[in-house]
């Protein structure tokens, strides 16, 4: 599998360079590379730019902070290690996103994943660790939290298979009724009884999931790029992932080919939401150890964007999703270094955001109808032209 | 007027032009022509779809374009309409040099389009239809517009509820509403694009009355059609684009002259080049429709029966009535009917894409009412859908992979779910070859085909891997008359050569009578009656159709 | 029981509801002309913060709530002429370039907050209370519904003139015609980048006006993110509402009324979790989405770019 | 302090990390401290819980003639890698400065070795040299509180406003009702919560706090952080209820008395970070660091009431004796860590 998903990536990028060859008539294939790679970095200096004039509006020396930015989170030995560990739930985030995405279904309710999943694991965790090899918890305690992410997704899916309700409203919905019963586990049976603040019993630090040697950074960024390639293999390469893609694309191809829609979609939602609980697992059994009421990382909302950039393509999705780890790691320190809020970082993430669709858009892109596929949109707006 | 067209069309093209504004019937309009474009180019990354076109078109008179899938007919009026801007070349109005910029400008020139692809909004009412875009005041003056229409409907003769939400009423209805729209604003160019590729015998009759009006009233009409005989009947001037360019173009005095056979041969010859001849046999090319002889003696098995099936109707639906039928091995059972009378529930109920409340389906004598849609596929039932874009084909994925869409994970296809793209590649390149599939490749983004070269694949995929049983929904609408007469060729192949019965459900009349063995026609979602063909029996047909009494 | 009819009970609930389903309302109402219009509007939410933040400063130094609320509207829609250029304009992804507005939106406005009045925290006036003659003195819920600031009235209003403009007017007949079916109006000869940045701009206007409302009414200050995804549940509503002013208002006012009702409820002495008092709302959704099994109908072409002549 | 309310436990709970070699080296004694380093989460100027947290820090290090180096604004959800990026900065004795940090921050100490001061964690806080818990005893200010409260109500009904679930605003309320209940045995209490992380919801506090004035409270306890701005601005500006010709408000934490306009800031009960904070480094360079809970009570005054104008004179004094009373044990301030607590309390 290993050997088909390199020649895989090998082609991928191909495509990605025949894609820009295209849309560049008349460049030769020499420089195509050099094309992409600009329109990859076009954007990322458009929006260093716009936040560079705002950064001198405010009296900060914009080299120093993008300095900052990159020489924390992306050359000091601990902030890469930051950077990697935050990387691993990113990774598996966006795996469930594009599973989602690519099978035409608005999972929305991410975070209400998540947070049930993450609520599980830290309140089963504790036990189990103390009470079973920790291989052995790591599993269980995996699998919990993949059931519970795909098990919450359950009612949505349900939902959208049989009645063809709308599921930006019931993921939407799930989400905030997952959030509140998370916290509602956490105050209630899972409530360690000895903290101020209601949160679950601590995981002992050395208990976490296994370092890889050398580094403080958890097996869990493995387990994400294992995912994302298999992610990757089995939407290019399988019966499996082209039917997820046919419904994607044209659900009522997909009827009319038999494919069992409601299944696949079922199957398809639950999916990402198994990949939203994976990630719960390894960043509560990686990283915290625990999980206090209230907690809400928010992953959720640029990985939408981040995903939507790299195409649905789960390889693009790595160097995205690095990134972006990047910049929030080392904004943390380039913004206390300028005496900035954090929140200033916000706003680098979403000028690079906007900035990435104005290339696509220069890039001629835009002419084959922005990133969203024809059966996305198609869900968006149910009915809807056919391209 | 020059391009690089053959000679003999080119000086007869001369030859025409130059009795400029000595026109037959124009009497009321004023002298020149009401629209021309002169040396019209437009291209699209990969194709030049309209090369140096130049054409006039005249107060009173109908002007039929002719021109395979792909000549470039709809772009030469997009271009018109304001949907378009050429990429060179001049448009005059009333004889003054103008740019159409956009739609609104085209409206306002007095230009009126009804598009190749339907233009009402579904969810809106008739009404609100009509009034889109007539924005003069803040208010919708919706007194104004019933009296409008009121007026239309009189004039037309067609009688609509304006509150009807457009996606109830039938297809020619739609097509009234959207020539209705087209006037609305008070058009002096009307431009129909290939009005009638879904519409009844009835409904083009009623739809050439209503044509022949207008002309009268002095409006230039530029009528677009795939079909000879309407182009005949109808067309004051008739003009043939092929490959972007005019490739031939009779004013009145020839069209008015010569006789319809030399006519047809003219414009086929124009159309199709040199090796038109083969075309020569077809029904449509002969003069009048006379239907092919039944074939007796066919005293096979039945394959495919349907027993009192039944089919919920959905809103704005018809559903289908406790239908028997009996579809014999080798043999092609025609089912005509004026779209919208449950045709498509019949195929989907038959395919297995919608469910049956009452009756049972049969194929070779097992009931297969319980069976998916998938099951039945495997068991030689095969659906070719009238909707080739919207569920025919997944435009964003290959040639290749469409042309299994129906096998995904099946071998020898996929082997243990992985994908073997050698076998794939192999029968996709096949499958092209012996479908005659115009496409560069098989990794070709399926969207990006033409309508006709669409349908192909879709022909292709069904009638490949051993078929026992098709169901044609409408299988040459809208495509041109070389690609027509080559699908019947083949529905015909198949079911005398190799036994494949066919269900042919067409609202083209002439198609059925072209092909079928028995007819059945359907009414409000039932079985009116079920004949054989033979020559005359197109009244009896056209009775039945109109819910006259039930036959056999 | 009884406790359930007291007057700080019901003054909890009606006020409080109001008080929180004002901005929901006016977000909702701008998201719902937005979606009818063909634009799908995710960054809603930057936009109220925009309006929030700008509401407020403009209120702090003008002295005048009017000018605040005005300015408010003005900054959401300037925020959304984003939308308008790279969503309608050039036919980018409207669901990339909304996540990037709220994201930055919401970074901007607490940079700015904290730069301003990081160490100050100037508050607001309050709105004066306009009573309605006659109905203010209906006992019990005539103060807390018809003594309010005049810019729940215009709210109010603004839902008829709303309602009026989307059923019986050439605009409101474009609006809905080009989230159907934008080649159909284009083909009639309306502009439908112009329509669908009318729908945009009033979106923003709208969602600026409600963070406006939030932190000059609301609040009487500006606290970073003090939306608190108030945004998403406009646009839950405004899809519910299926493009109906009414049913719009119905929910924001539901909406509102459910975040009261925790108070209300501790008012009286009756003790729910508060966990479960705000799933209600949601939960409430999910149940009358089964229980109708309804589609909450979305446009045809939401969130579809249009491009004249491209297929 | 006094942990007469918890039972301070032998510090080998089970919640500490397993055996390290490094780690258990508390007796060496005379450890230096060259660079502080502080984290809070929100900006250090909210004249709350931050400001107090920084300013603290500041002046300990002002005090020490140490560096500082201060991450404010850092967020609740990922303190780890900015404790991280201090440590890398040369700070060697941290503040951990929220109660959600706890943990983390703990774990830091144990993979950097450097101490940290955590806050909420109880006995689960204290690891021998690395990590030193510390905790309030806020209730007896709350109990100031209510009583002067009950001295200022001309309506006979107080209002508390609590942000969010946490336990020391259950603690603080259950104070504030016996504080009133030993001035005024019939005062009304009403209590109504903004949601389960209302901190910075400030219209959500003002929505909630104008509740509890229509509900007749003319003396309103809230506690928030940026939730307090929309709980003053209500206060300010709500129709007083009858009876009553002004809202009184009494806050938490930190001193907002410059911020007061309308003269309607009563007190506040303010949390004074610095001795504690002292008392931690003191314990450090002794070698007893992280082996017992170190508590903010009235005693060591680093829980006191604000002295504002609009406080009588004759309160104050009155005040200043049930403080004394407080310390010497004669007046005993329940510990109500459970909202349902306070709740009968207030029924009673
Ligand atoms: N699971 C699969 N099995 C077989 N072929 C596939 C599968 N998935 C995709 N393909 C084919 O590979 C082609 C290229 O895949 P790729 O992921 O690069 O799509 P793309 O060109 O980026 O299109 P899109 O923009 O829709 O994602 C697809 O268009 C499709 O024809
Ligand atoms: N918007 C477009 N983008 C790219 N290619 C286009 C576009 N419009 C038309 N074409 C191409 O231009 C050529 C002419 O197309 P056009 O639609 O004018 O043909 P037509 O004569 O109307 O065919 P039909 O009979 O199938 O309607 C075709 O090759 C078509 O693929
Ligand atoms: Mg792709
Ligand atoms: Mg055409």
């Amino acid at each position: 599998m290993v050997a088909t998903v390199v020649t895989d990536v090998v082609s991928t990028s191909r495509a990605v360079v025949r894609g820009a060859s295209a849309a560049k008539a008349g460049t030769s294939a020499r420089w195509a590379w050099l094309w992409s790679l600009g329109q990859a970095i076009g954007p990322i200096l458009l929006a260093l730019l716009v936040s560079a004039a705002l950064l001198l509006a405010l009296g900060k020396n914009p080299l120093t902070f993008y300095r900052d930015i990159v020489s924390q989170g992306l050359f000091n030995k601990g902030g890469i290690q930051d950077t990697a560990i935050r990387m691993a739930p990113l990774l598996l985030m966006a795996s469930g996103l594009i599973v989602a995405f690519r099978a035409n279904i608005w999972n929305i309710g991410g975070d209400g994943q998540f947070l049930l999943a993450a609520a599980l694991v830290a309140g089963a965790g504790p036990p189990l660790i103390g009470a079973l090899p920790n291989a052995l918890a790591f599993v269980i305690l995996c699998v919990t939290a993949v059931v519970v992410g795909g098990g919450w997704t359950v009612v949505p899916a349900y939902l959208k298979a049989r009645y063809g309700l709308n599921e930006i409203i019931t993921s939407l919905m799930m989400t905030f009724v997952g959030v509140n019963f998370a916290n509602l586990l956490i105050k209630g049976p899972f409530r360690s009884t000895t903290t101020q603040v209601p949160q679950t019993d601590v995981i002992p630090f050395k208990e976490l999931l296994p370092r890889i040697p050398g580094t403080r950074i958890h097996v869990g960024l493995v387990l994400a790029l294992i995912a994302v390639f298999a992610v990757h293999y089995v939407m290019t390469r399988t019966a499996f992932g082209l039917k997820l893609r046919v419904l994607g694309a044209n659900p009522r191809a997909a009827a009319h080919a038999g494919l069992s829609i409601p299944r696949l979609t079922i199957v398809g939602f639950m999916l990402s939401g198994a990949f939203m609980g994976l990630a719960a697992a390894v960043e509560v059994l990686g990283v915290w150890g625990y999980v206090r009421a209230d907690w809400n990382p928010n992953f959720g909302l640029p990985l939408f964007a981040l995903v939507f950039l790299a195409r649905l393509n789960a390889l693009a999705v790595i160097p995205l999703v690095g990134f972006y780890a990047v910049i929030s790691m080392g904004g943390h320190f380039a913004a206390r270094q300028a005496a900035l809020p954090d929140d200033f970082m916000l706003m680098i993430v979403g000028l690079i955001l906007l900035f990435m669709t104005l290339t696509e858009y220069l890039a001629g892109r835009s002419e084959r109808g922005g990133y969203l596929s024809a059966g996305l949109k198609k869900a968006l707006g149910k009915g809807g032209g056919d391209e | 007027m020059t391009n690089g067209t053959p000679t003999h069309i080119e000086t007869m093209t001369s030859d025409l032009l130059q009795a400029d504004g000595v026109r037959a019937g124009a009497t009321a309009g004023p002298i020149g022509p009401a629209v021309e474009v002169r040396e019209v180019s437009k291209a699209f990354p990969g194709v030049v779809a309209n090369d140096r076109v130049s054409l006039a078109f005249h107060h009173g008179e109908v002007h039929c374009v002719l021109g395979e899938n792909g000549a470039g007919k709809s772009t030469l009026m997009n271009i018109l309409s304001g949907m378009y801007k050429p990429d060179s070349g001049a448009v005059m109005v009333e004889g003054r040099e103008v740019t159409i910029d956009s739609p609104r400008r085209a409206i306002e020139l007095g230009i009126g389009t009804v598009y190749q692809h339907p233009t009402l909004i579904p969810v809106f009412t008739v009404l609100e239809n009509l009034m889109l875009g007539e924005g003069v005041g803040v208010r919708l003056d919706v007194e104004g517009g019933l009296r409008a229409l009121d007026r239309f409907a009189k004039t037309l003769g067609l009688e609509v509820d304006p509150h009807a939400p457009a996606s109830r009423l039938a297809l020619g209805q739609q097509q009234q509403i959207e020539i209705i729209k087209a006037l609305w604003s008070g058009s002096k160019v009307l431009i129909l694009d290939e009005p009638t590729s879904m519409l009844t015998p009835q409904g083009i009759e009623e739809l050439e009355k209503v044509i022949s009006q207008l002309r009268d009233e002095g409006l230039a009409v530029i009528f677009i059609t795939h079909k000879l005989h309407e182009a005949l009947d109808l067309g004051d001037t008739v003009s043939i684009l092929r490959g972007g360019r005019v490739v031939g173009s009779w004013g009145p005095d020839v069209v008015k002259t010569k006789s319809r056979s030399e006519m047809q041969a003219l414009i086929v010859g124009a159309m199709f080049g040199e090796g038109a001849g083969s075309l020569e046999d077809v029904a449509e090319v002969r003069d009048g429709v006379t239907g092919r002889a039944r074939r007796r003696g066919l005293p096979n098995e039945p394959v495919l029966e349907l027993v009192k099936v039944s089919v919920e109707a959905l809103r704005g639906e018809v559903g289908v009535h406790e239908v028997d039928l009996t579809l014999r091995r080798g043999e092609i059972l025609g089912v005509a009917g004026v779209d919208g009378n449950g045709q498509r529930e019949l195929a989907e109920v038959i395919a297995g894409q919608r469910s049956m409340v009452g009756g049972d389906i049969r194929l070779c004598g097992e009931s297969i009412a319980r069976a998916g849609v998938g099951r039945r596929q495997s068991l030689g039932l095969r659906y070719v859908t009238d909707d080739r874009i919207g569920e025919g084909t997944v435009g964003t994925l290959s040639v290749g992979l469409n042309l299994v869409l129906k096998r995904i994970g099946e071998e020898p296809f996929w082997r243990g779910g992985r994908i073997r793209e050698e076998a794939i590649d192999q029968a996709a390149c096949d499958l092209v070859e012996g479908f005659d599939i115009r496409t560069p490749g098989t990794e070709t983004r399926c969207g990006t085909l033409s309508g006709g070269n669409l349908q192909k694949v879709v022909l292709a995929r069904e009638l490949s891997f051993d078929p026992k049983v098709v169901v044609y929904n409408k299988p040459t609408y809208g495509l041109d008359l070389k690609t027509t007469l080559a699908v019947r060729d083949r529905i015909r192949d198949l079911a005398e050569s190799a036994g494949v019965a066919a269900l042919l459900i067409s609202t083209d009349l002439e198609e059925i009578l072209d092909l079928s063995d028995r007819i059945a026609v359907l009414f409000r979602g039932r079985i009116t009656g079920i004949v054989d063909n033979a020559p005359g029996v197109e009244r009896h047909v056209g009775e039945l159709m109109l819910g006259g009494d039930r036959g056999d | 029981m009884s406790d359930m009819l007291t007057a700080a009970f019901l003054s909890a609930l009606i006020s409080g509801g109001i008080l929180a389903g004002m901005p929901l309302l006016f977000a909702s109402l701008g998201e719902t002309i937005s979606e009818r219009g063909g634009v799908l509007n995710i960054g809603l939410e930057g936009m109220m913060l925009m309006g929030g933040y700008t509401g407020f400063v403009v209120t702090l130094y003008s002295q005048s709530h009017w000018l605040g609320l005005l300015a408010g509207a003005g900054a959401g829609l300037i925020t959304a002429l984003l939308m308008v250029v790279f969503c309608v304009r050039l036919g980018l992804d409207q669901i990339v370039v909304g996540i990037a507005i709220l994201i930055a939106a919401g970074g901007f406005t607490s940079v700015l907050q904290r730069a301003q009045f990081g160490t100050t925290y100037p508050r607001l006036d309050a709105m004066s209370a306009v009573e309605i003659p006659l109905f203010a003195k209906i006992p019990v819920i005539g103060p807390s519904l018809f003594a309010q600031p005049a810019i729940v009235y215009v709210g109010f209003a603004l839902v008829a003139v709303l309602h009026w403009v989307l059923r019986s007017t050439n605009m409101g007949l474009n609006l809905r015609a080009a989230g159907e079916k934008p080649e159909a109006l284009d083909a009639a000869g309306v502009s439908v980048t112009a329509v669908r940045s009318i729908a945009a701009l009033s979106a923003g206007a709208f969602a600026g006006l409600g963070g406006a409302y939030m932190s000059i009414v609301g609040a009487g200050i500006f606290v970073p993110f003090m939306t608190h995804g108030a945004g998403f549940i406009g646009i839950v509503i405004a899809m519910l509402g299926r493009g109906r002013a009414l049913w719009v208002v119905i929910g924001s006012l539901l909406f509102g009324m459910s975040v009261s009702l925790t108070t209300a409820l501790q008012l009286v002495g009756i003790t729910v979790p508060i966990d479960v008092v705000n799933m209600l709302p949601f939960v409430a959704v999910l149940v009358v989405l089964v229980i109708f099994a309804r589609q909450a109908y979305l446009p045809a072409a939401l969130g579809l770019p249009y491009k004249r002549g491209i297929r | 302090g006094d942990g007469e309310t918890t039972t301070t436990a032998a510090p080998d709970t089970t919640t500490t990390a397993a055996p390290d070699t490094t780690t258990t080296t508390a007796a060496a004694p005379e450890k230096e401290v060259t660079k502080i380093g502080v984290v809070v989460p929100e900006e250090g100027s909210d004249y709350g819980w931050n400001q107090e947290g920084v300013e603290s820090a500041q002046a300990l290090a002002d005090e020490l003639g140490v560096g500082i180096e201060v991450a404010d604004g850092a967020g609740y959800e990922d303190p780890g890698p900015v404790l991280r990026q201090l440590v890398d900065n040369g700070a060697d004795f941290l503040f951990a400065h929220a109660s959600g940090y706890a943990t983390q921050a703990m774990q830091v100490a144990e993979e950097t070795k450097v101490p940290v001061v955590v806050i909420g964690a109880f006995e689960g806080g204290l690891v021998p040299g690395l990590s030193q818990d510390l905790e309030t005893h806020a209730e007896e200010g709350s109990y100031l509180a209510g009583y002067l409260a009950a001295k200022m109500t001309k309506t006979k009904t107080l209002g508390i406003v609590i942000s969010a679930d946490d336990e020391n605003w259950t603690k603080m309320a259950g104070g504030f009702v016996a504080g009133a209940r030993s001035a005024m045995p019939d005062a009304k209490v009403i209590m109504a919560q903004i949601g389960q992380a209302g901190y910075a919801d400030a219209a959500g506090g003002k929505r909630v706090t104008e509740a509890v004035i229509a509900g007749g409270a003319d003396v309103v306890y809230g506690m928030g952080d940026g939730s307090s701005f929309g709980m003053i601005q209500a206060a300010e500006t709500a129709k007083p209820p009858a009876g009553a010709d002004k809202v009184w408000f009494i806050d938490v934490i930190g001193d907002k008395t410059s911020l007061d306009k309308k003269g309607v800031y009563l007190t506040s009960v303010w949390w004074d970070y610095l001795p504690l904070f002292k008392q931690a480094v003191q314990a450090y360079k002794d070698g007893t660091f992280g082996t017992e809970v170190f508590y903010m009570s009235v005693a060591n005054d680093s829980i006191k009431l604000i002295k504002t104008d609009h406080i009588p004179d004759e309160v104050w004094a009155e005040l200043e004796k049930i403080k004394a009373d407080i310390i010497s044990g004669a007046v005993e301030v329940p510990v109500l860590t459970d909202k349902a607590a306070v709740e009968a309390l207030i029924k009673q």
